[in-house]
């Protein structure tokens, strides 16, 4: 396996056409999944649940209210958190480095963050710390997923993994319980929604979110599907091989999330960091031993 | 104190069904102080008491607070017989208990759905409020109310309940309890339950004797304490003994709750078996005159009604000191040191009902 | 005249110079001003000459300098004495290291045991990337001195103003980086070691407070243990191998020199305060910030980590290699994790400066091309983040006295050009697509396939990053309900130092690819960070920072202000709650430190503990395998 | 001892099950036969005596028995029953169907005839709503 | 069926004697209620396994002061605030005075206030 | 713009009531009567809610917590009280520290009967409310 040396031989407009059909799909898919999931969920408590372009009439009806913000600066960083989370989707799914993928989505949560911060409001600050220790607990096994999937397939780049002939989750069933694990925390569910969560239940009213009101919240909405998509597409890099099994698994792992979600309470951030970093470190660089000890 | 987080929790808060207010200093997420601030829900009712008849003070204490009104009514309406020395008939009492522990199943309930929401547990909370429906159809079949019944009288009992309607109402309670047992299994297993309530907001034997903690709260810290011991009305025609849980904790709350109702179930069926045919209520005439210290207990514990009459249909002194109030004492007990996370657990915990205790 | 001379010995101009100037600030001002002009010239015109190079030995000295360098070694003994006259007895250990190891290394010299050498000067890539670090990030710092000293003692009025000493000894320090790195005979590094070592002890020292003279000898002996360990080697080398060439070692076969190299490596890590030796580097925050951001972060701590760098080709696949890269890692991690339940400003950067140095070291313990030149981008980016980072801390601590991150909140509400700087010293150290993310990037992509074990180090470390640096961060844009307080008044020369700094932490990711090109390929070879692909969306990240601020100007319109959320009890006009007893209340924020997991106490000495028997392990494995 | 499952088992089965959600407004509300939900008069039968609106508890019922009209809030009332049970008449009864809501506190007003010999008949022999 | 209520009319300089006997024979406080009549009368209400025990004492209208149990029966601070608030009754030594701001009404001492005609 | 209508995000608070027409409110989000399936979410926070339910007469304390959560809800909004209490206070209205009624503090847009207010009612207020809160945005668009 030699150093994958960018070679510039993909196609510009095919990466190009690949953006495009992202920006505008991605919130689509993303707004239907979270409208899915959202009846899914009903049914799972015995009631019947909104439509299924609830997402969508939350978020045009969040950008027709009014704007209120706590400070001039603070919607900006939300902002941000979209246009963020949008290019880490872009380079996925333009197939660029998957490290610098996940990275963007780093700097869009920093940038969450720093929103929350930014508003100057005391649950809206404890959620700003609380996401930290949840971007703590899953960014180590996003990482390693891209360390990973780069030593099957020897290419960080997205475009040239999905080219791989063999299937990664063969060689990386660990790793990929782990992600899977892992992705309750960045789809903010139950039992990870420390920050904040769907539900207004919480002890921090709606921590992070808190100030967000009108359309820096549809902001958020928006980034959260791009957000789902970027992880879901994730998921299906492990099965890139064969793309119908591929797309058969996301949905299969998005329902084993909507049923944990269904079935937890919310740990404490304790228990979150604990279990999350031994998932990493057991499942995920377990596997990777694994991997190093047979091809021995 | 610079150097602590500083956050008002409440009167608004997503958590609380009722407006109270702490000021919760931490460090990190550890709770360091608590310091309540109470008298959001406080209107004065006591004082209606000047107002309207001790007849209509009835109707003035089931509203004190919507979730157990009726045993409200039953706590002032036996202090009111007691200092008349009214003699209600023996069915009246029997359905006063009926519908007592009724009111105990679906308070309890709805306590299991806002402790498992208090802790993010949203479908559990959905789930046990299905359940407490069909409890709600039961009392509005018999009744004509869901939350506020108007059912007792002084002297007895507004409604009756044929002997068909008791009958079909026993079949579906026990198609209720089937459906409680799903989710009672819940609250006793599940995982992130067990996480989220054992070893959190512990009382101990010791304090919750000194802070005169009642109720279910009192119990769980492992003392056999229940008004109902006292045998008031139809009471002293049945069997149970407490419940009583030994780890003081809030897990140990949820489980005494969880186990009363199974004792509500049972207590229900002893009623329908020992009730009698006969009249549902006596004549009142004349005027209160005396005091008396009335004791009931509700599904949160000991409520005390004090009643003072005066020979007029005006009372003296109307007073409630009710479970919630003396379970405050303890509540800032077990604040201390908790999490952030473990706030909203531990105040549902005691299941507080801020209405009847500012009344 | 040659650059190189140009550069070593130049500085004790303005040193001396210096020495003269007691209380004058003017003077200090434009001595330094113009000297670091010269300086910063001086380096970029070594570099630029030596595109297209790649390395080589510049002279062919004479035994002169080489008697002028033992000469040296015995006045930096004397001073060393002369400092330790003030200990108690107790600490008797302190001058006897100091005279085993000049005993030693002198007593070779003198008795003419040393092996010949001639080749004393080489110069390489590495090297000059090391000069333009410490010319450009030093001289900027050097400059910011003179402002900084002079509020410093405005503020300290019990403590004497020795300034110009203190000036005088960062150009006393230049000499001996300087010299150090471009040295090849490593009894002269030896030399400008121990100077700056000397340095060190100068500046924790000197408000002379006991505090500060404590924390001054215990980063004396920590660092005299690395200067033990250096004679040693010296004396093996010389000993065993018959060569005290650095070249010439490094070019001789792996087992024969492995030893030597190890003491070497040893030293270096220990100048770079790797566990165990990490406590000298946090008592050295004690010292004026200038000295923290030039010394014990950006310069002089990177005298370890090159030394172990000119090392790695020894240690490349070896065992001891290895080991090597799992201290680095070790102390990348427990850094990272100390620094969380740090409040002070201070600590904190002093905790992120031993992990990043862990990480440095990582890089080299491997030995890779790629991990070299990851290695490389790491030290460029972070001696000019973390040097920011540190001034700004200082110009901080003199405007508003206190260096504790809780007092920051909302700081860019109240300092606004300081609060952007801050903010740009701190993206530079952890966000994407700043340079140190780049260089972790190059690190990861750079270890992923050898093994299991160091991906997840850098990775979990780099989380631990994360989490303390947002909330940093975090606190700086807060914006609070009081009225903000102007500080600004008081920074003068400072400036040119803060935004000089800033300005190259922004532009170092625009031409990190050049420097790349220009200077690390020719030396390591091509590497995939250098491709177009990664720099074009590196470039797209940074537009797209600068984008939002753009939409604040566009849109301005249709926003309603309100008060933040209080659960339904603001007091509206003082931005305050009514609490319980009926009083209006402020509420308040503190940061999470995590104490039950991240606290000193907890991680310290499993960190010592583990990092020792990690040193002994491997020097027991080499000793019984040679 | 402590598991999962449990949960799982109730949550997945409600998927497969029907809801339990009525579907109101879909399907109409369903009562009981002593469900409380309005108070309601027939005009014809009332006398005016006040009684119920002595009764009354909260003061929701007025009657004017020299103009003839009976009064009552229902934003005011609590459903307790006490004016049905005074009522000699039977002129009053309590509905299942409750309340609607409105977007003003209005009063609703019936006219009722004056019955007693002696006072002259002023109001239309039926009664109206205004609401 | 009734339980017996006992009620013993105390002074409220005996009150702290007589209460502290009781802590340590693990009487529970059960509450503390004041009535107004043509003097203010305060009952203090205990139990022991079922058993009613009740202190009264009775107080002038107006300016009247009580000793603290809250030395004894911590509990008693919600109460004894209770009785400043909604009675004018001055509690001296309460461990947590909320200083008239407990229910935080407007008005002064509903509850004892000169009767209408 | 439609969408009000279609994703109303109701705040609850309970200003002084008994919990009966609290509970009635959390009811009306449960399984039976599923509010949900209307695009409502309970969510806690005034500043993301359209449609403000309040219970209880509203004691002297709750005046400003009332106004302070109403101010901090974006437009359009629309206010529901539910239950005789919020409407009228009834009996409660005679008590010393009530005020009886919420439309003494805030602008009411809805009145919902009862007590307790069934779950049916405070489905048909809210429906009316939506109605209020489409009239709102309109007459501010104008
Ligand atoms: S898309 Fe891939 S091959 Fe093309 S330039 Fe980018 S990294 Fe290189
Ligand atoms: S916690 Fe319950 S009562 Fe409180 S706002 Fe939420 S739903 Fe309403
Ligand atoms: S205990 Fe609660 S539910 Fe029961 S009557 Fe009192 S206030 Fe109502
Ligand atoms: S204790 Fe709670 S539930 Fe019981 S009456 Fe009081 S407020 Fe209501
Ligand atoms: S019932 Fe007849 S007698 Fe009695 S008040 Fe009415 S009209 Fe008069
Ligand atoms: S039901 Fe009760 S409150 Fe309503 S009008 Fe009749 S008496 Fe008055
Ligand atoms: S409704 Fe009945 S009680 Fe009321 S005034 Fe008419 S007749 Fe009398
Ligand atoms: S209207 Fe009735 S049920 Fe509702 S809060 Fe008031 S008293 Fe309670």
């Amino acid at each position: 396996m030699d150093i994958n040396v960018c070679n510039g031989e993909c196609n510009v407009m095919s990466v190009i056409i690949a953006v495009i059909i992202f920006l505008i799909l991605a919130p689509l898919v993303g707004g239907l999944i979270s409208g899915a999931d959202r009846i899914i969920t009903a049914r799972m408590q015995s009631r019947v649940g909104p439509p299924v372009l609830q997402p969508f009439y939350d978020v045009l009806k969040l950008f027709g209210k009014q704007n209120l913000v706590v400070n001039k600066y603070h919607g900006d960083y939300v902002l941000c958190f979209l246009i963020f989370t949008i290019l880490s989707g872009c380079i996925f799914f333009g197939g660029g480095n998957l490290l610098l993928a996940i990275f963007a989505l780093i700097v869009a949560n920093v940038f969450i963050v720093l929103a929350a911060y930014c508003s100057n409001s005391p649950y809206a600050l404890i959620g700003a710390d609380r996401e930290l220790l949840q971007m703590l607990s899953a960014e180590p096994m996003l990482l390693l997923t891209a360390v990973a999937l780069f030593q099957v397939t020897g290419s960080f780049n997205v475009s040239e993994i999905i080219k791989t002939n063999r299937m990664p989750f063969i060689y990386l069933p660990g790793v990929f319980i782990a992600l899977t694990y892992i992705l309750t925390i960045k789809l903010r569910k139950s039992p990870f929604d420390l920050s904040t969560s769907h539900h207004g239940h919480q002890e921090l009213v709606k921590g992070l979110t808190t100030e967000f009101a009108g359309p820096s919240l549809a902001y958020f909405e928006i980034a959260h599907w791009y957000e789902t998509v970027f992880m879901l597409g994730l998921v299906y890099l492990f099965f890139a091989n064969v793309p119908i099994l591929g797309v058969l698994v996301v949905i299969g792992v998005y329902f084993i999330e909507i049923l944990i979600d269904n079935v937890n309470a919310r740990f404490k951030w304790e228990l979150m960091l604990k279990s999350a970093w031994l998932a990493t470190l057991i499942l995920g660089v377990g596997n990777l031993f694994l991997l190093y000890i047979l091809s021995f | 104190m610079a150097n602590r987080t500083i956050i008002p929790f409440g009167p608004q808060h997503p958590v609380l069904p009722e407006p109270i207010h702490l000021d919760l200093v931490l460090e990190d997420e550890k709770v360091v102080e608590a310091i309540p601030n109470v008298g959001f829900v406080h209107r004065g009712l006591e004082l209606l008491c000047q107002k309207k008849s001790f007849q209509d003070m009835v109707l003035v204490a089931e509203r004190i607070c919507g979730i157990c009104s009726l045993i409200h009514g039953v706590g002032f309406v036996q202090g009111i017989e007691k200092v008349m020395n009214l003699e209600v008939p023996e069915r009246a009492l029997f359905l006063r208990v009926f519908w007592g522990e009724l009111s105990r199943i679906h308070s309890h309930i709805l306590w299991l759905g806002l402790a498992a929401d208090a802790i993010g547990f949203e479908s559990l909370f959905m789930h046990s409020w299905r359940v407490r429906e069909m409890v709600l159809d039961i009392f509005e079949e018999t009744t004509g109310g869901r939350v506020i019944f108007d059912a007792v009288k002084v002297g007895g009992v507004r409604k009756d309940i044929s002997k068909e309607t008791f009958t079909r109402i026993m079949k579906q309670l026990d198609k209720v309890e089937e459906e409680y047992k799903q989710i009672a299994e819940v609250f006793i297993k599940d995982f992130t339950i067990i996480h989220r309530w054992s070893n959190v907001g512990v009382l101990s034997k010791e304090n919750a004797a000194k802070l005169g903690a009642v109720g279910p709260t009192l119990r769980a810290s492992g003392i056999k304490s229940d008004t109902r011991m006292l045998k008031y009305g139809a009471y002293e025609k049945i069997d149970f003994e407490p419940i009583v849980e030994h780890t003081c904790d809030c897990y140990a709350r949820s489980l005494v709750r969880v186990k009363e109702v199974y004792q509500s179930f049972d207590i229900i069926r002893q009623c329908y078996n020992k009730i009698s045919e006969g009249e549902i209520e006596t004549k009142v005439t004349g005027f209160p005159t005396g005091e008396f210290f009335s004791r009931v207990e509700q599904p949160r514990g000991e409520v005390i009604y004090y009643v003072k009459g005066n020979g007029t249909k005006f009372l003296d002194r109307f007073r409630v000191r009710t479970p919630t109030f003396a379970n405050i004492p303890p509540l800032l007990q077990m604040l201390a040191g908790c999490d952030l996370a473990d706030v909203p657990a531990i105040i549902i915990s005691i299941d507080p009902c801020i209405s009847c205790t500012e009344r | 005249m040659d650059w190189v001379t140009f550069l070593i010995l130049f500085p004790l101009i303005p040193a001396v110079l210096l020495l003269f100037t007691k209380k004058n600030y003017e003077a200090q001002k434009w001595i330094v001003l113009i000297s670091s002009i010269l300086i910063i010239i001086g380096s970029i015109g070594l570099a630029v000459e030596q595109i297209g190079h790649t390395g080589g030995f510049r002279y062919i000295s004479s035994h002169f300098t080489n008697n002028l360098v033992m000469l040296g070694d015995v006045i930096v003994a004397l001073v060393f004495l002369y400092i330790c006259r003030s200990l108690p007895l107790k600490k008797y250990w302190i001058p006897l290291m100091v005279v085993i190891q000049y005993g030693l290394v002198l007593y070779y010299d003198f008795a003419g045991k040393m092996p010949e050498m001639n080749r004393y000067i080489f110069l390489d890539n590495l090297a000059v990337i090391m000069a333009l670090v410490i010319g450009i990030v030093g001289c900027l710092i050097a400059v910011y001195t003179v402002g900084y000293m002079k509020k410093y003692h405005e503020h300290h009025h019990e403590i004497p103003d020795r300034s110009h000493l203190f000036i005088a000894t960062v150009f006393l320090f230049f000499f001996a980086m300087y010299g150090l790195v471009f040295s090849n005979s490593i009894t002269w590094i030896y030399f400008f070691w121990e100077i700056t070592t000397l340095c060190s002890f100068i500046m924790i020292s000197y408000s002379k407070t006991e505090e500060a003279m404590n924390n001054a000898f215990r980063a004396v002996w920590m660092l005299l243990i690395g200067g033990l360990a250096f004679a040693m080697g010296i004396i093996y080398a010389a000993n065993v191998c018959n060569t005290i060439d650095l070249q010439l070692l490094l070019a001789s076969k792996k087992s024969l020199v492995l030893v030597p190299i190890l003491f070497l490596c040893f030293a270096g890590m220990n100048k770079a305060a790797q566990y165990p030796f990490g406590g000298w580097l946090l008592g050295a925050m004690v010292a004026p910030t200038p000295s923290s951001a030039l010394l014990h972060s950006s310069t002089m701590v990177k005298a370890g980590v090159y030394l172990v760098l000119r090392c790695s080709p020894i240690l490349q696949d070896t065992d001891a290699g290895a080991i090597i890269a799992l201290i680095g890692g070790l102390s990348f991690l427990a850094g990272s994790a100390l620094a969380i339940s740090q409040r002070n400003a201070k600590k904190v950067l002093a905790y992120s400066t031993i992990a990043n140095l862990g990480l440095i070291i990582l890089c080299a313990g491997i030995g890779t091309p790629f991990t070299l030149s990851a290695a490389l981008l790491l030290i460029i980016f972070h001696a000019v983040a973390k040097a920011l980072m540190f001034i700004s801390v200082g110009s901080v601590d003199n405007a508003t006295g206190s260096q504790d991150i809780e007092d920051m909140y909302g700081l860019c509400y109240n300092m606004h050009r300081m609060g952007i700087i801050m903010i740009i010293g701190i993206s530079g150290m952890f966000l994407a697509p700043f340079g140190m993310l780049i260089s972790k990037m190059a690190v990861i992509q750079a270890l992923a396939l050898r093994n299991p074990i160091f991906p997840p180090i850098v990775i979990f470390g780099g989380s631990l990053m994360l989490f303390f640096w947002t909330k940093w961060m975090g606190y700086l844009i807060a914006i609070t309900d009081k009225k903000p307080v102007e500080y600004h008044k008081d920074i003068g020369i400072e400036w040119i130092g803060l935004w000089g700094l800033a300005g190259l932490t922004i532009i170092s990711v625009v031409f990190y690819p050049y420097i790349g090109k220009l200077w690390i390929v020719p030396m390591y070879g091509e590497c995939p960070l250098f491709s177009e692909g990664v720099q074009l969306t590196i470039l797209l990240m940074l537009v797209m920072m600068i984008l939002p601020p753009l939409t604040i100007v566009a849109r301005r319109r249709n926003v309603v202000f309100t008060k933040p959320y209080l659960a339904g009890v603001n007091v509206e006009e003082k931005g305050e709650y009514l609490g319980s007893l009926g009083a209006s209340r402020s509420w308040s924020f503190r940061n999470y430190y995590i104490e039950k997991y991240f606290s000193e106490k907890k991680l310290l000495n499993a960190t010592i503990l583990s990092s020792l028997i990690l040193w002994i392990l491997m020097f027991v494995m080499e000793n019984v395998m040679s | 001892m402590s598991d999962i499952l449990t949960m799982c088992k109730i949550v997945l089965s409600s998927l497969r099950k029907k809801t339990a959600c009525q579907m109101y407004p879909v399907k109409p509300a369903k009562f009981y036969k002593n469900s409380r939900g309005h108070i309601a008069l027939e005009p014809a039968k009332c006398i005016l005596c006040t009684l119920c609106a002595k009764r009354c508890p909260t003061g929701a019922i007025e009657v004017d028995r020299t103009k003839g009209v009976w009064q009552i809030n229902r934003f005011k009332c609590i459903l307790c029953n006490e004016c049905v049970h005074s009522c000699r008449p039977v002129a009053l009864s309590m509905e299942n169907q409750y309340a609607a809501p409105s977007a003003n506190k209005d009063i609703e007003t019936h006219n009722v005839e004056i019955k007693k010999p002696a006072a002259k008949p002023v109001a239309p022999g039926e009664s109206a709503e205004n609401s | 069926m009734f339980e017996q209520q006992e009620i013993i009319n105390i002074t409220k300089e005996e009150l702290l004697s007589r209460v502290t006997p009781l802590f340590k024979d693990e009487y529970r406080l059960v509450q503390i209620c004041c009535t107004r009549l043509d003097k203010l009368i305060v009952d203090y209400t205990f139990d022991k396994d079922y058993k009613f025990l009740g202190l009264r004492i009775e107080l002038p209208l107006e300016g009247s002061e009580l000793p603290s149990i809250t030395d004894v029966y911590f509990a008693a601070f919600a109460y004894e605030n209770e009785l400043h608030d909604l009675f004018g009754i001055k509690v001296i030594g309460n461990k947590i005075d909320f200083g008239g701001k407990f229910y935080r009404i407007n008005e002064k001492t509903p509850f004892n206030k000169k009767q209408e005609a | 713009m439609g969408f009000f209508k279609k994703s109303p995000w109701v705040l609850h608070y309970d200003g002084s009531s008994c919990n009966g027409c609290d509970i009635e409110v959390l009811a009306a989000l449960m399984p039976k009567y599923d509010i949900e399936r209307f695009g409502i979410i309970n969510t806690g926070n005034p500043k993301h809610a359209d449609v403000f339910l309040i219970t209880g007469s509203v004691n002297s304390q709750n005046i400003d917590v009332i106004k302070n959560l109403y101010e901090q809800m974006g437009e359009p909004k629309v206010v529901v009280a539910v239950g005789a209490c919020a409407c009228t206070g009834h009996f409660f209205a005679e008590c010393y520290n009530t005020l009886g009624g919420i439309d003494k503090v805030i602008p009411v847009d809805v009145y919902a009967p009862g007590c307790a207010a069934r779950p049916e009612v405070i489905i048909d207020a809210v429906v009316k409310g939506l109605a209020v809160l489409e009239e709102k945005k309109k007459n501010k668009q104008k």
